[in-house]
């Protein structure tokens, strides 16, 4: 079936996202994995959309990218203050709370 | 008034919240004479104020277009079809939010007076957050809990972002931030795999999809199932998904760390109960062994990390972390159940939850502000007081909310057949002894530090105390209930926790 | 008055005396009032009139009431006070019952006669001592739980007087608290009685219960007595060894007697009365009472005279070595318990109850002459300083021998009568060996007693300086001397042998009583009955010869007579270490478990509750190692939990 | 059903309201109103013996409608076992007001009173969750007494307390659950009613009976304490204030084999019968241990709080006979032991304020100093060494009896208890009492007029207890009978003792 193959691209999108985010130390890094993440997520939305031949998915998708949006706002208004304050973009520097 | 509008009355708490949250947005800037403080602080008090009063009236009188669901009393009014569902359970959780909400305020002011950090954002964000909750009430679709799961997240990054003199906070911010957007990521793909299964995501469609479903969709919907419970558990904080909350929450000032364990929690289980026991009531012996595993997990993995703690506020995280697993039980006894009983224990034990570590987190702060917990009992009675009650509840003592919540949970576990989870969950109480009762020592009959200073804490900070710990006393007293005395907070909180029950049931 | 109201009397009376001078004692406690030399204080003297008066109100009920029954034909001497229930539950019912029948009355008469004698006395004796109040009351106390225990019908009531009159030992060996030594050996009473206590106690449960099954789940003697044949042999032998445990703590049979020659450390006049006249004696009634179960139960009857024999000798063997004039008369009246319990194991029930009853005279005689020859020495209890008082006592110097002579049992003293009674019946019950234990007894006895006497009163003496200031005592102290002395040159006449133109009166007196368990197939042999009396008196009269004259000597020791016995004399000096053996094998394993065993024990108890939670502890720590701090970490244990609940979903959701 | 209000229901309010009296009206009056308040508890008491009829049944009952999910109706009432624990406890509220002298009395005596007034709950409630929520309660009084009015190291006395019983008591939590559950799935409705709970697990498989019995047990024993459960006792005992001592040794343990006999042998009869040799053996254990122990103890509150749990040993004992002779008697001794174990921690704690210690090496010869102290703690002593005619003894022998009827070997070991209750009891006189006066020689008057009054009526009760036991065991035989017989019907004949046969 047709599905079988964004299904596949978004699955590989997906599991390099994951992979990029546990394996990367710079946040600019980890940020693009979430992205990657979240657009394979659209990519399936779109996909079964397609599938049901509903809008619903395509207008889900709309609001996924909106959210994403926010949150990289939020996001890079957080790491410009952490840059101010410790002058690296390292996650694990960040690591001083623990057990 | 013309009654087309009167039909859109019930939506009026929801709507207050966001408006006031915008507003918030537009004062913040705008405000230059006088006390912007004390401005923002008042609107915020009254956005939530009013949005609670609202939200109660409402439950007592329901209005027009709410439609009586069962004989419970219980109600629903549906909007924009389907999308947005004001109904018992949605009432109760803005009442929660809001006064959870109000309750931390003081506290936070207060945090917000010693850390250096405008007030403005501060109501601003936390209107937002709370709004957000409302959202995640109203949810008659499952994006549109997300969403509303989304607002109050990042509403929260800020807030625990918004202290820059306090070390941890960066960290914790950081922490939380990636880690949540990791979780929403995940939570969403398996929204698509639903999405995927049943064509839709109005819960109302959901549930008539998961009734009878095809054979060939079921792995897709467990696949679903299996990611958005793994969305949610990092949202609740339930184990493995809990390991953000004990940093995040040590980062953070601890009222919000109270707000973050009560309001984020509590809303993060209401959207689990629309989506697992409205939507997927179909399937529920399918997700019953996930939330299952999930909860012995918490409860194990929580108090032995309990255990070892010696800050009272990652203590408290890991704690918080055992009763999400109590209520994971709640939760997976609602599987499958067809009464309303098991709804009605989840329900009463999130509201005694929400009030006993309000208190609990509240006095914390106060106490350790005031030269620690040895000793408070000689040093500050009311205070020490205040806080023992809330040990007592988190111990789940009865005569406390907490055994009120910890009984009907329990209770329901056993009539559910899940009794192996209801003697874990009694043993897991037992062990948790070993870190409540050394606090409860220490205030009790800690030695004094030298010199015994007078506490120095705001009126609103006495009044949100007094409030939080009396109501749980209240809400404890309805064990007298036994006696046939209604004692009528814990009566009205069980009738509401009933009618919450009935109308997510198909 | 009638014979209920007699009763009363003799039980009440010493009880309304205790309790008044108890409250004088407590009175006189409070407000000490200064003594001046052996003189009464006002409250003294008025503790004295009730002390006395008690008992004495006591023995003349007693007496009146004997008489009566003489009047009474045989078969109607009996007497019963009922004072309700005392408790009942399940089946067991107890009844406070008192009775008084032939055998009760004799231990009845002694208790109250030779009691109030001795009350007299130790108003002399102890004249002058501060507590004087509380002695009488606990002596008053004493005298009441006593007499509860020679009246009592039911089991029960029995155990009641039975710790009563422990108690009041207890109270009266350490009636001089402030030495700590006195105290001790009043608690090493006590606990040795509660061993045996012990033993009466499982023996009543046997007993009520083995007569459960029949519906006759009882302690009331009379009751038990009659089913009592129901029962199977070896349960009624397992009953009666029981219950004479009871009796061995009582009255001090080997290896409980450990307790009665410390009891000694209690003044002389309790010595007399408790380890002398009664209370020791208590075993030997309680026997004798119970007589149906022995006779049911032979062996058991076999082991009671086999133990009385060993420890009459043993105890003979001791008494031969002490330095100390109390400690020879207590070792010498457990030697003579001894030998009442073979003649109950000889069946010869009213033989025994006839030793009692004759050595509680002259064993009190003898423990009140001995008081007051220390007494007359200040205080001075060691042979090794007495000697030459002969010329000084002219009233209790013949006193003195005169207990001896009737201990050793020459005659026609009443020793002799009851001593020649049991050896008879030894022999004709077929126990030659108890026999031959008896005569040996008697020899050693008839030795000590007067070593006793040469040491005490012969020779020069051997401290002067005492013997100048020796002096008699007042009447209170003689007068009771005296009477005791008629008692034990007289009581012999109660059962003065045929063969010596005699009749059996006290026997006949109990006969009624024992009827039931006695031997009728024994009929006694006169020609063999002279042999052994001759042979007996012969033996007696060696002991004595050698006894007197080997210490008679001028300069004669207290030690060992022959210089090749020392070794020998140190060990049975010492009890034949009996005390140093229980000491080691009992008390010390306690002692020790108590102080180190049993709190180690409750230290493990709590160091595992503890280990436990540590054990969690750990296991959290072990956790903890994912808790590092880094968030990419966090993630990947987000990433196992989602990679786990998707397999279970994939693995479940595939059916 | 009865009414609403009945005279234990009153007894269960008083102490609460009193309670809030207490803490709210001036300080000075604190302990005038606490103190008027047991004399009114004990009035109640009187009245309520006096109204008793000595039947078997449930008297006084009243009965309440519950909320659904906590049953359906919650009955109080007294029987003849819990009637005389409950006025004794009365009598016990009374004595510990009576020789409290703590600091910040209104909040010391608003717990005291609350704590009699939980005890007081747990003995008339007839509903499993509610007596679990009093049991639960009882704790608290308990704990807040020992940490702010306790000793120096009663934190380390109170941990393992607190913690063994609540753990003890989740247990039965747990068992509690499961039985509501079982209820729920037969009548539809939650139901925590006893009588109707033993009709509920009647069908459970025996595995499962075992399992709840087992709970229930651990509960109870714990609070006894049984054996291996007992490592709590000593502490907390020794280091709480001497009003709390007074009522944790004279009710809260008894309340121990009150649960036994209230809830976990009705419930489980046939695990009661398979169990009882062992329980008894566990209660023959500490009989022994107990009494070594106190034995070897060096501070006078030690001995006495071993010297308890050796007594509750002895209860225990009874009970677990399983004969009406040993129930008669366990029951008896339930309230014997209060008087004694009260008068004796009373007496202590006098003496040891003259002596300005409580370590034994520092006592001595305070018979000489203090004769009617003496006298009092010596008669007091017989009476807890069982001397015949005090009412320590007729308890004991009726125990011993029944444990006789169990096994004659079980009598025995207990009856070593006897001997070791002797030495130990006379070892603590022989300490405290005789010998040469110790130097610093004991201060202060001998009992005055106001101590007297406390102590004298206490002495009057052993003697006449002692004597007429009747009062209180015909009152009591009526019940212990009938339990006896329901317990025969309830389980095979041939699994009962019916007397010894070696």
């Amino acid at each position: 079936m047709a599905l079988h193959a964004p299904l596949l691209v978004a699955a590989a999108l997906f599991s390099i996202g994951v992979g990029g985010f546990v394996a990367r130390r710079n946040v600019f890094a980890l940020l693009m994995c979430i992205e990657l993440m979240l657009n394979a997520v659209n990519l399936v939305f779109v996909t079964f959309s397609r599938q049901w031949l509903s809008v619903e998915g395509h207008v889900t998708v709309l609001l996924v990218v909106a959210l994403a949006a926010a949150e990289a706002a939020v996001a890079l208004a957080i790491v410009i203050m952490l840059f101010r304050h410790r002058e690296t973009l390292d996650v694990d520097v960040f690591a001083s709370m623990k057990e | 008034m013309n009654t087309q509008l009167a039909t859109y009355l019930p939506l009026a708490p929801l709507a207050l919240l966001v408006l006031g949250a915008l507003l918030a947005l537009l004062l913040v800037p705008s405000v230059r004479h006088g006390d912007p403080d004390r401005t923002m602080a008042w609107h915020a008090g009254m956005v939530n104020l009013s949005a609670l009063v609202l939200s109660v009236t409402l439950w007592v009188r329901p209005v027009i277009g709410m439609e009586p669901v069962g004989a419970t009393g219980a109600f629903r009014a549906t909007y924009m079809g389907g999308a947005l569902v004001v109904d018992s359970l949605s009432l109760l959780l803005v009442a929660l939010a809001s006064a959870g909400a109000l309750l931390v305020l003081p506290g936070l002011m207060a945090a917000a007076d010693r850390g250096s950090f405008a007030h403005g954002e501060l109501h601003a964000l936390l209107l937002f957050a709370v709004a957000g909750s409302g959202v995640v009430a109203s949810a008659g679709d499952v994006f549109t809990g997300f969403l509303g799961l989304e607002i109050v997240a990042l509403s929260v990054y800020g807030l625990v972002g918004l202290d820059r003199s306090r070390p941890g906070a960066h960290e914790a911010v950081l922490k939380y931030l990636l880690l949540g957007a990791f979780a929403s990521a995940i939570l969403l793909l398996g929204m698509a795999f639903l999405f995927g299964a049943t064509g839709s995501l109005s819960l109302g469609r959901l549930q008539a999809a998961a009734v009878h479903l095809p054979p060939a969709r079921h792995g897709l919907v467990m696949l679903g199932l299996a990611a958005m419970v793994a969305g949610l558990a990092f949202k609740v904080a339930a184990a493995p998904f809990h390991m953000w909350s004990a940093d995040v929450y040590e980062g953070a000032v601890t009222p919000l760390t109270g707000f973050m364990a009560t309001v984020v929690k509590v809303t993060a289980f209401v959207f689990g109960l629309r989506l697992l026991v409205a939507g997927l009531a179909g399937v529920g012996t399918d997700w019953q062994p996930l939330l299952a595993a999930l909860a012995a997990a918490s409860m194990v993995v929580g108090n032995l990390m309990a255990m070892n703690q010696r800050k009272p506020k990652r203590m408290m995280a890991f704690s918080s972390v055992v009763h999400t697993g109590y209520m994971l039980v709640g939760l997976a006894a609602a599987a499958g159940s067809t009464g309303t009983d098991a709804v009605q224990a989840l329900v009463v034990y999130l509201v005694a939850y929400l009030l006993t570590n309000l208190a609990a987190f509240g006095c914390l702060d106060v106490l350790e502000r005031n030269g620690g917990l040895d000793g408070a009992m000689q040093r500050n009675p009311g205070l020490a007081t205040a806080f023992v009650v809330a040990l007592l509840s988190l111990v789940g003592f009865p005569m406390t909310a907490g055994f009120l919540g910890k009984y009907m949970v329990f209770s329901v576990a056993f009539g559910a057949g899940l009794g192996w989870l209801g003697v874990l969950a009694i043993l897991s109480s037992m062990v948790s002894l070993a870190y409540y009762m050394p606090l409860l020592f220490r205030v009790l009959s800690g030695a004094l530090p030298s010199p015994a200073a007078p506490p120095s804490l705001a009126t609103g900070e006495r009044v949100a105390l007094a409030v939080s710990s009396g109501l749980v006393l209240v809400l404890g007293a309805g064990i007298l209930a036994v006696a046939g005395w209604m004692v009528p907070g814990a009566h009205w909180v069980a009738q509401w926790a009933l009618q919450s029950g009935a109308v997510l049931l198909p | 008055m009638s014979h209920v109201a007699l009763l009363a009397w003799i039980l009440f009376a010493p009880l309304a005396a205790a309790a008044l001078n108890g409250l004088l004692a407590l009175r006189s406690a409070r407000v000490p009032v200064p003594v001046e030399g052996h003189h009464l204080r006002p409250m003294d003297r008025l503790a004295a009139g009730i002390g006395v008066a008690g008992p004495l109100a006591a023995a003349v009920a007693a007496w009146s009431l004997g008489f009566a029954f003489l009047a009474r034909d045989r078969s109607l001497r009996l007497t019963e006070l009922d004072l309700g229930t005392w408790f009942s539950m399940g089946q067991a019912h107890v009844t406070w019952l008192f009775r008084v029948d032939p055998l009760s009355l004799v231990m009845v008469l002694v208790v109250t006669t030779v009691g109030t004698l001795i009350h007299l006395y130790s108003v002399g004796y102890m004249a002058g001592d501060a507590g004087f109040p509380r002695f009488l009351t606990w002596l008053n106390l004493f005298t009441f739980a006593m007499l509860v225990l020679v009246t009592a019908r039911d089991l029960v009531v029995l155990f009641l007087g039975w710790e009563g009159v422990g108690v009041c030992s207890y109270l009266l060996i350490g009636y001089w608290f402030s030495d700590a030594a006195k105290a001790a050996a009043g608690l090493k009473a006590f606990v040795v009685n509660r061993i045996g206590d012990l033993g009466l106690l499982l023996g009543m449960f046997l007993l009520f219960w083995s007569m459960a099954p029949g519906g006759q789940a009882s302690l009331d003697i009379d009751l038990l007595s009659a089913h009592v044949t129901k029962l199977s042999v070896p349960l009624a032998t397992a009953a009666a060894v029981l219950l004479f445990v009871g009796a061995m703590g009582k009255s001090a049979q080997v290896p409980l007697h450990i307790w009665l020659p410390d009891a000694m450390a209690g003044p002389t006049p309790v010595s007399a009365l408790i380890h002398a006249a009664t209370m020791v004696t208590a075993g030997v009634y309680m026997v004798a009472r119970m007589h149906p179960l022995y006779h049911h139960a032979p062996a058991a009857l076999a082991f009671i005279g086999s133990l009385g024999a060993l420890t009459a000798l043993v105890a003979a063997t001791v008494a031969c070595t002490q330095t100390n004039i109390k400690r020879v008369i207590a070792w010498s009246t457990v030697s003579q318990l001894g030998y009442m319990f073979m003649g109950l194991g000889a069946g010869a029930f009213s033989a025994g109850i006839y030793h009692l009853f004759t050595h509680a005279f002259f064993k009190a005689l003898f423990f009140l002459s001995a008081g007051a020859v220390i007494h007359a020495l200040h205080g001075e209890e060691e042979l090794g300083r007495m000697g030459g008082l002969w010329s000084k006592l002219r009233v209790t110097g013949p006193a003195f021998v005169l207990a001896a002579a009737a201990n050793a049992g020459l005659p026609p003293l009443s020793g002799f009568v009851s001593k020649d009674a049991i050896l008879v019946a030894t022999w004709n019950a077929h126990h030659p060996v108890w026999f031959a234990v008896g005569l040996l007894t008697a020899g050693l006895t008839a030795f000590y007693s007067f070593r006793l006497v040469a040491l005490v009163l012969a020779g020069p003496p051997r401290d002067a300086h005492l013997a100048e200031h020796a002096h008699e005592a007042g009447w209170a102290m003689t007068l009771p001397l005296v009477l005791l002395a008629v008692g034990a040159v007289g009581a012999g006449v109660l059962e003065w042998p045929h063969e010596l133109g005699g009749t059996l009166w006290f026997s006949a007196w109990l006969e009624p009583v024992f009827y039931p368990s006695l031997d009728h197939g024994i009929h006694a042999n006169a020609v063999v009955d002279i042999i052994l009396t001759v042979g007996s008196v012969a033996v007696v009269a060696t002991g004595a010869a050698i006894g007197f004259s080997l210490h008679a000597r001028d300069g004669a020791s207290t030690g060992a007579p022959l210089t090749g016995l020392q070794g020998l004399w140190a060990t049975v000096k010492r009890g034949w270490h009996v005390d140093e053996v229980l000491e080691r094998v009992v008390v010390r394993p306690v002692v020790f478990s108590s102080r180190a065993a049993a709190p180690f024990l409750d230290f493990l108890l709590g160091w595992g509750a503890r280990g436990f939670v540590q054990g969690l502890a750990l296991a959290g720590r072990g956790l903890a190692v994912a808790q590092s701090g880094l968030a990419r970490h966090y993630a990947m244990v987000m990433l196992g939990g989602l990679v786990a609940l998707v397999a279970w979903a994939v693995l479940s959701g595939g059916r | 059903m009865g009414e609403t209000l009945s005279l234990p229901v009153w007894m269960l309010l008083l102490p609460f309201i009193a309670a809030a009296l207490a803490a709210l009206l001036p300080a000075r009056l604190a302990r005038a109103v606490a103190c008027l308040a047991m004399v009114g508890q004990l009035g109640l008491g009187v009245m309520l013996l006096r109204t008793f009829r000595d039947q078997p049944d449930l008297q006084g009952v009243a009965s309440w409608p519950m909320l659904g999910i906590f049953g359906s109706t919650l009955r109080l009432g007294v029987d003849g076992l819990s009637v005389f624990l409950l006025v004794a406890g009365a009598a016990l509220g009374l004595l510990a007001v009576l020789v409290s002298g703590a600091k910040r009395p209104p909040a010391f005596h608003a717990w005291l009173l609350l704590f009699v007034g939980t005890m007081a709950g747990v003995l008339v409630v007839q509903d499993l969750l509610v007596f679990y929520v009093f049991w639960e309660l009882m704790l608290l009084p308990a704990l807040v007494l020992i940490l702010l009015w306790g000793d120096a190291d009663r934190r380390k006395a109170t941990v393992p307390f607190v913690v063994v019983t609540l753990v003890g008591s989740l247990a039965m939590l747990a068992v509690i659950f499961a039985m509501g559950a079982e209820a729920h799935a037969r009548f539809g409705a939650w139901n925590f009613d006893l009588d109707a709970l033993a009709g509920v697990v009647s069908t459970w498989s025996a595995s499962a009976r075992c399992w709840a019995f087992a709970g229930l047990v651990l509960a109870f024993a714990v609070k006894i304490p049984l054996f291996p459960l007992h490592y709590w006792l000593p502490a907390a005992y020794t280091s709480a204030p001497l009003p709390a001592v007074i009522l944790l040794s004279g009710l809260m343990a008894k309340l121990g084999t009150y649960g036994v006999l209230r809830v976990a042998m009705p419930l489980f009869p046939e695990q009661a019968v398979a169990w009882a040799p062992w329980l008894a053996g566990l209660a023959v254990v500490g009989i022994l241990h107990g009494a070594v122990l106190a034995l070897g103890a060096r501070d006078v509150r030690t001995v006495l709080a071993y010297s308890s749990f050796s007594h509750l040993g002895w209860i225990a004992l009874g009970i677990f006979s399983l004969t009406a002779e040993g129930l008669g008697g366990a029951m008896l001794q339930q309230v014997g032991h209060a008087l004694v174990t009260a008068t004796l921690f009373i007496l202590a704690a006098w003496a040891s304020e003259r002596q300005g210690a409580t370590h034994l090496s520092r006592f001595g010869g305070m018979a000489a100093t203090h004769p009617w102290l003496a006298a009092a703690l010596v008669f007091a002593a017989m009476a807890s060494a069982g001397l015949p005619g005090l009412n320590g003894f007729v308890g004991e022998f009726l125990i011993l009896l029944g444990a006789w009827g169990l096994s004659p070997w079980v009598a025995f070991a207990g009856g070593l208890g006897v001997v070791l209750g002797a030495a130990y009891l006379l070892w603590l006189l022989q300490r405290m009492l005789y010998g040469p006066a110790v130097q610093p020689a004991p201060t202060g008057p001998d009992l005055g007029v106001r101590e007297l009054a406390v102590v004298l009526p206490l002495l009057v009760m052993m003697v006449l207890f002692g004597v007429r036991p009747g009062l209180l065991i015909d009152r009591m035989k009526p019940w212990s009978d009938a339990y006896v017989l329901r317990f025969h019907k309830a389980v095979p004949q041939a699994a009962l003792p019916t007397g010894a046969h070696p």
